[in-house]
């Protein structure tokens, strides 16, 4: 998300610490990945991770194959990855659902395919599933407001909601764990505007937003990176009045949630971090070991990362983590 | 015509016409008043154009009426009224400029299908740390000078490559957007200039500087439509370019001309939307090229080329914002709004043609009974 | 007539001065003569060009030579390089070898920019206006008076009023679109573009062809200022009669050289002229009606009171199987506009057409074609050409559907029929594979009629079916539209050449603004009477409005 | 004319000794048919676009070398460069599928924005709940009618509603995906039925029935192009309208029948892309409409209509899909591919067009020497 774009040795560092049992060379794996183009901060970290990690391994070669603009294309593209025959495969699908037969197929021939981020609806489409908490995020963000709220003692509050591509799914998930949670406490959300997860168009909903919302008491952009745009777009309008909460955790975000000199107050993660793991369970996979601080001896199937909040109090913390 | 004509019969010099007005000037000039009032030169009316603004207006209109009944609690508010017609018009501001360089390319027989790309390119080459390092007058030189030349590399590839620009601006869209990803490592950049940041947060009068851009960008494009041989070129280029040709109008160099021109308008929106977003990707503008150019047509242009006005493509560019904000209001879905802006341009289309027809009818019942 | 004529011949009148006069308010003096005109000098002379195109040999050797003053008229069968010629003079296409000498000078004009530079300026056969742009925008087109690239609009509307007037057309507001103009309307801006340069050379390539009577009145009448001033006229015209009154001297082309130089206009003896164009001898004679009276079958063609506000009123008329029944009319008097709603092209306000007793829906092209109507419309570019698609295709293309089986095409027997039509018009060249687009003018216009002369055509409506066609293929054109009409089918003729309909036609119908204004056996009309009742009524009723 | 010719005059025998008839005309005919039959191998009706595809396949070869320069080792395996063109060929068959019904569309003079619109919702609308229930038959009817619907409500704004193509299609795209997102609630809806999703697994003599599919529909297509009144109908009235219209071609009918065809090509493109995802939702099949159009295009169809050949925008799609698979064997990332995609496509038409020039300057010289 800024500009200066540095290694993100930090998270490869904290990664491999975590797998420090399993950190002396073994047999050689190759690791296929796949990830759709990144046209955003947060995929560009997934394979920025990766390749991080893939790196830190003597004994990993890693062979990139871009998904390219679709789901199709990222199923030729599979495609010519099994016919390469690595060891394991990792992919951040473009939608599980539309790729589930790319990992049968992997599977099928043989090879352990990873799963990053997008769930296979099919258990035999995938070896190990690592998944971001999508309805999590939205659950965090709404208890962070609402006890805000809460403390702040504020009735009929007036919720704004800036979510992300609307024909996402994952997009819907975050949406619906928001509301869900606000509803068990009776609230709702006033209005929604979905961009598109950049900063160009988070300016231009959240415009639209404010513009419907003559007074705002809190706000849940869910994506930091469009959230630039939403900042932006409260200095023009001139809008302090309110308290916003970020997704995903962009190093920016942060930062400005440490400086606490703008409406951005807190941020629920989604951390592209799950890209460095994948890459170090993939290999584990691959060499048949487990993961050294648990008592199995393979590595189990899914691993679902919890969505945290970040605060002023916390964010020195992650730090390390932001993209 | 003639009869017979061997011509060495010597007393036939000139056996034509034979009512051709024998001699006095004056009156043959008022004979033929006459006669043209009768004979009826010409079958439409001109103020075609400025009949079809005013239908856009009552489009406008229409949206604007919706709102007030939709929302009557916001609409009460003047100074909330006020505030949205800035809103609309800010929204409306990025697109505009980017629609008035590709009513240019329009009219003048192509399509420009790179803008949203252009304006992503210039946007990101402008907030690279190194251009930033240069300052505001770094970043706009900069946003300018990489909007032209792509825009001349689009037209030198149209005009003198004789490629077809939906091909060459497509293959530029996929290009440009590719460069300006490498360019940014994928990243979006942050603007950290407070000049360019204030470019969308100043207000001079009252008014957002971003809309006086607009306005300075609409005006400069209908006087060079209306009041240059460049816009007058034109539409001879899009309309009938072997006849411009032949008028000695180097067709080439003015189609490249044409590509630059855009390629600046989209220059001068990178600057805008950079300093709205206070930051800049290689994602940013997505499908401007749609938006701008549905509101050129929605306006009136001829997607054929050689006919078209800068004021309805404004129009057109605000009716879209306008939508856009009748549904932020009313808390709508994206989709629901998609949806229903499929329908609005559909019926205001329709309508506005239902309306030209019996508009020509009832033109043409007259003239007969009057006759 | 004849006294008429003797009006007409009013040179000497012509000067600057009078040019002046003309235009009214004029302040400024227009299209001086270029001060180093020398009367008689030779200003242009080609010797030996040659011009290729992917498969055609245009021009093979031409050899021309203009004088100052004069009116050099270019003759030339349908294809025989006339536009290719003037082409090659504007700079539009360079000749691949051989010499063009202006003024003195060898020179190539590298565009038509080079050209008009050098004072030669041209009205192309086809009409080269921008819809959209005004009439002084027009007439200015890539030289606009303009001070830091702003448009003086005011003084381009004075100097376009000016030269209107000069035309004879001072009715034509400079700040109309051309659009709304009608297609005579248009010749006058190609003519006043022409007039709005300083021109040394003024090519005109068949500009009669679109213009009415007292329209070529005043094109000659213009000719002749021009000529006083000492600036060189070339005029190409399938029109004989006309290339008699107006020129001076005659270039003969053939097969793309020139086969006579200099001929004095005139007095060569026409067979000469035709021999030299077409290598034979023509007879051209309108073929004979057969004698007796008409047949006496039911009509075929019935049509009651149609109506099109601001086109034309009420018309009523009749066309029995085998009769030739000819409309004539002033350019403008809705005679196009009566045969395509007929024809269903546009749906009639009022009125009824039927064909062979049965009502044919309105507005429909479809039905008019199924009752067996075809059309051959006025303007062959736009309305009825395929121009990228070879000539078969076009010559099918009403037909093919009844070549094909169960939807699928037969190309050998289209390809076999079309060959037939081009044997039989003569078309030029007469490989039927070719794109149309490559075809002179004239040969397009042929394509366009002989479409309807495959299949069962039963009633054909012909628009100015010889716009543009030489004298050799004109000839054959009514040979066959009169077998045609042996054969019983009805054919409905608008011609603007009076003597066109009189000849071909059995029954005439006279149309004035729209109306019918008088119907007779053409044997029972002369021309003069037919010019009386387009030109005098239209003058009575201007006065009564 | 008239001309002439009054017989009865004396003393102009209308028979005249035919003074000198340079030539004999029926040996100039003769010499013209000669000439022209030497030529008509490459003038002729199809010559043009043979060569025009033959030029497609020699980019398409170079593609494979730079595959096989590049990856040695892969392309010396002939299992896996056997493998590799299923491949290619199995992404280049939707896409595929959709351009024939765009071919259509364009050479008949219009536009399709909204195909990957129709794909999205035919396959949406074919996977809901309610509609699985009806198992195969009745997914694969539910996606062939919604597309045929659509196309044929495309058909109807712009046939008979005289929209502009980019306008109707373009609110339809927004429309049916709007549509698409309320039916499928922005789910994705996964395929439960085998049969549907046996279609992308399986082969028939080890060529995935996927690649039949796009076989028999771009026969179909070529046969109804260029062997049916339907295709000569379609060239007709893109080429000319009006001289359409006045051969007594239904045009407005035809106009409807051509969008609804591609309607139908985008429904059957839906199942396939379904039982590829085995899922479908609203958002699938995006920007299709480019990749079609652009493919259309660099096959050498006009987009201004009335000239264009099925095979040339198959082998545009397999281009594509070509240099995308390219791209993936070496690993590149793809803002790197998109750069260079459109680098080729503008290399592929640039080239193609000084090989046009210059072939036609070769012939007209070649000709002015032998003659
Ligand atoms: N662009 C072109 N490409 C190929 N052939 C052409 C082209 N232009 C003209 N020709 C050919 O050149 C020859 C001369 O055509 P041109 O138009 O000069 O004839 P023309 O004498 O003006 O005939 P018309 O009296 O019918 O107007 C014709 O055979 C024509 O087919
Ligand atoms: N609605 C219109 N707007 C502009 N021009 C028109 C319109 N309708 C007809 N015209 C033009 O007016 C011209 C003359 O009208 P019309 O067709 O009635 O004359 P006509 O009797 O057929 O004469 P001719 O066939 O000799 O041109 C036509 O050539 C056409 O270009
Ligand atoms: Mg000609
Ligand atoms: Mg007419």
């Amino acid at each position: 998300t800024s500009n200066e774009t540095e290694p993100t040795a930090a998270q490869t560092k904290g990664a491999d610490a975590a797998a420090s049992g399993n950190a002396a060379p073994g047999q050689k794996v190759v690791i296929g990945f796949s990830a759709p183009a990144a046209d955003h901060g947060w995929l560009a970290a997934i394979t920025t991770n990766a390749k991080a990690q893939a790196g830190a391994y003597s004994d990993v070669e890693f062979k990139t194959v871009e998904a390219g603009a679709d789901a199709a294309a990222q199923r030729a593209a599979i495609s010519t990855l099994i016919s390469q025959k690595p060891n394991v495969i990792v992919m951040l699908p473009h939608d599980g659902k539309e790729l589930n037969a790319a990992g049968l197929e992997a599977m099928k021939a043989g090879i352990p395919v990873v799963n990053l981020d997008r769930a296979f609806p099919d258990a035999l489409a995938y070896r190990l599933q690592i998944k971001g908490d999508n309805y999590g995020m939205g659950v965090a963000a709404a208890h962070y407001i609402v006890d805000q709220l809460k403390a702040k003692g504020v009735s009929n509050p007036v919720i704004g909601e800036i979510a992300g591509i609307d024909s996402l799914e994952l997009t819907q998930e975050r949406s619906k764990g928001f509301a869900d949670t606000l509803a068990q406490s009776g609230l709702k959300v006033s209005n929604r505007r979905a961009a598109e997860f950049t900063a160009d168009s988070g300016q231009q909903a959240a415009t639209s937003l404010f513009q419907a919302l003559p007074k705002i008491d809190a706000v849940w952009n869910h994506d930091d990176d469009q959230g630039i745009g939403v900042l932006a777009a409260v200095n023009q309008a001139n809008r302090k009045e309110f308290f916003m909460v970020g997704g995903a955790g962009s190093k920016k975000a942060m930062e400005d949630i440490q400086a606490d000199n703008t409406v951005l107050k807190a941020t629920v993660t989604y951390s592209p971090s799950m890209a460095s793991s994948a890459i170090s369970l993939a290999r584990l996979i691959a060499q048949g070991k487990g993961m050294s601080d648990l008592v199995e001896l393979q590595v189990p199937k899914e691993i679902i990362l919890a969505s945290e909040t970040i605060t002023k109090e916390n964010a020195s913390n992650y730090l390390k983590l932001g993209f | 015509m003639s009869d017979v004509t061997d011509t060495s019969t010597p007393e036939r010099p000139a056996q034509l016409p034979a009512q051709s007005p024998p001699v006095d000037p004056a009156e043959t000039a008022a004979a033929e008043q006459r006669a043209a009032g009768r004979l009826s030169w010409w079958r439409g009316e001109s103020g075609e154009g400025a009949r079809r603004n005013l239908w856009l207006i009552g489009v406008l209109v229409a949206l604007i009426v919706i709102g007030i009944v939709t929302r009557p609690d916001l609409y009460g508010n003047s100074s909330w009224v006020w505030s949205n017609i800035l809103v609309i018009l800010k929204l409306a501001s990025v697109v505009g400029v980017v629609s008035v360089g590709m009513t240019f390319v329009i009219i003048g027989g192509g399509i420009d299908l790179s803008v949203g790309a252009i304006v992503a390119l210039a946007g990101v080459w402008a907030t690279t740390v190194a251009t930033q390092s240069y300052g505001a007058g770094g970043m706009i030189f900069c946003a300018l000078t990489v909007g032209l030349g792509v825009g001349l590399v689009n037209g030198l590839l149209i005009s003198y490559g004789r490629l077809v620009p939906f091909i060459a601006t497509l293959a530029m869209l996929v290009a440009a957007r590719g460069l300006a990803a490498e360019l940014s490592d994928k990243q979006t950049q942050v603007s950290n200039n407070a000049t360019i940041n204030d470019i969308a947060s100043t207000n001079l009068l009252g008014i957002p500087l971003l809309v006086y851009i607009l306005a300075a960008v609409v005006i400069a494009g209908w006087v060079l439509l209306n009041r240059t041989t460049f816009g007058r070129r034109t539409v001879a280029v899009g309309g009938n370019p072997e006849a411009a040709r032949l008028a000695g109008i180097d067709v080439k160099r003015h189609t490249l001309m044409l590509y630059a021109l855009s390629g600046l308008c989209c220059g001068i929106a990178a600057i805008m939307l950079t300093a709205q977003a206070t930051s800049a990707q290689a994602a940013m503008a997505n499908l401007y090229e749609l938006d701008a150019i549905a509101a050129v047509i929605i306006g009136g242009t001829l997607l054929s080329g050689g006919r078209g006005t800068i004021i309805g493509s404004l129009l057109g560019v605000i009716i879209f914002s306008t939508i856009t904000n009748l549904f932020a209001i009313n808390g709508l879905t994206t989709e629901a709004q998609n949806m229903v802006k499929g329908g609005i341009i559909v019926a205001a289309v329709l309508v506005q043609q239902v309306q030209f027809r019996s508009l020509t009818q009832f033109l043409g019942r007259n003239r007969l009974t009057t006759n | 007539m004849t006294e008429r004529e003797e009006g007409v011949v009013t040179e000497p009148e012509a000067s600057p001065t009078g040019g002046g006069a003309q235009g009214g308010s004029v302040d400024a003096p227009l299209l001086e003569a270029p001060a180093d005109t020398v009367a008689g000098e030779v200003v242009l002379r080609l010797t030996d060009v040659v011009k290729t195109f992917p498969g055609v040999r245009a021009l093979d050797g031409v050899q021309l030579e203009v004088r100052a003053g004069e009116v050099h008229c270019l003759l030339g069968q349908n294809g025989a390089g006339k536009s290719t010629l003037i082409k090659v003079l504007s700079g539009v296409h360079q000749p691949d070898s051989g010499q063009v000498e202006w003024r003195g000078e060898p020179v190539t004009f590298a565009n038509p920019q080079a050209a008009m530079r050098a004072g030669i300026a041209t009205i192309y056969q086809e009409l080269d206006l921008v819809e959209d742009l005004s009439v002084a925008e027009n007439a200015f087109l890539g030289h606009e008076p303009r001070r830091f690239g702003f448009v003086r609009r005011g003084q381009m509307a004075r100097r376009t009023r000016q030269i209107l007037g000069r035309l004879g057309h001072a009715e034509i507001p400079p700040n109309r679109m051309v659009r709304l103009l009608p297609a005579a309307g248009k010749q006058v801006v190609s003519m006043a573009r022409a007039l709005s340069h300083e021109a040394r050379l003024i090519i005109m390539d068949e500009p009669s062809a679109v213009l009415a009577h007292d329209e070529v009145g005043n094109l000659f009448r213009i000719i002749r200022e021009l000529t006083a001033q000492g600036i060189a006229v070339i005029y190409i015209s399938h029109r004989l009669e006309e290339i008699r009154e107006i020129g001076d001297r005659v270039t003969v082309l053939k097969d793309g050289g020139t086969t006579a130089a200099n001929l004095p206009a005139r007095d060569t003896p026409t067979r000469d002229l035709v021999n030299r164009m077409t290598g034979r001898t023509i007879e051209y004679v309108f073929p004979e009606r057969p004698t007796g009276a008409g047949p006496a079958e039911a009509d075929l063609l019935v049509v009651e009171g149609l109506t099109r506000p601001g086109e034309f009123a009420d018309v009523s008329l009749r066309v029995r199987p085998g009769e030739v029944v000819g409309i004539a009319g002033l350019v403008g008097s809705g005679r196009s506009e009566l045969l395509e709603t007929i024809y269903g092209a546009r749906r009639a306000e009022a009125g009824t057409v039927r064909m062979a007793g049965r009502v044919l829906r309105a507005g429909s092209v479809g039905a008019a074609v199924r009752a067996g109507m075809g059309m051959a419309p006025e303007e062959r570019k736009s309305q009825a050409l395929l121009l990228g698609e070879p000539i078969y295709r076009n010559v099918t293309l009403a037909t093919f559907t009844r070549y094909a089986r169960a939807g699928f095409t037969d190309v050998g027997r289209e390809r076999a029929e079309a060959d037939r039509i081009a044997e039989s018009l003569e078309l030029r060249p007469r490989d039927v594979r070719r794109p149309v687009r490559t075809l002179s003018g004239g040969n397009q216009q042929k394509v366009v009629v002989g479409r309807w002369l495959l299949g069962d055509t039963k009633l054909l409506l012909l628009d100015e079916p010889t716009r543009g066609v030489d004298v050799g293929a004109r000839a054959e054109l009514y040979q066959v539209i009169r077998s045609l009409a042996e054969q019983g089918v009805g054919v409905l003729l608008v011609s603007s050449e009076v003597p066109e309909v009189l000849g071909l036609a059995d029954r005439v119908l006279v149309m004035r603004e729209g109306r019918v204004v008088r119907e007779a056996p053409a044997g029972e009309l002369d021309e003069n009477t037919v010019l009386d009742l387009v030109m005098a009524g239209s003058l009575m009723e201007g006065a009564a409005a």
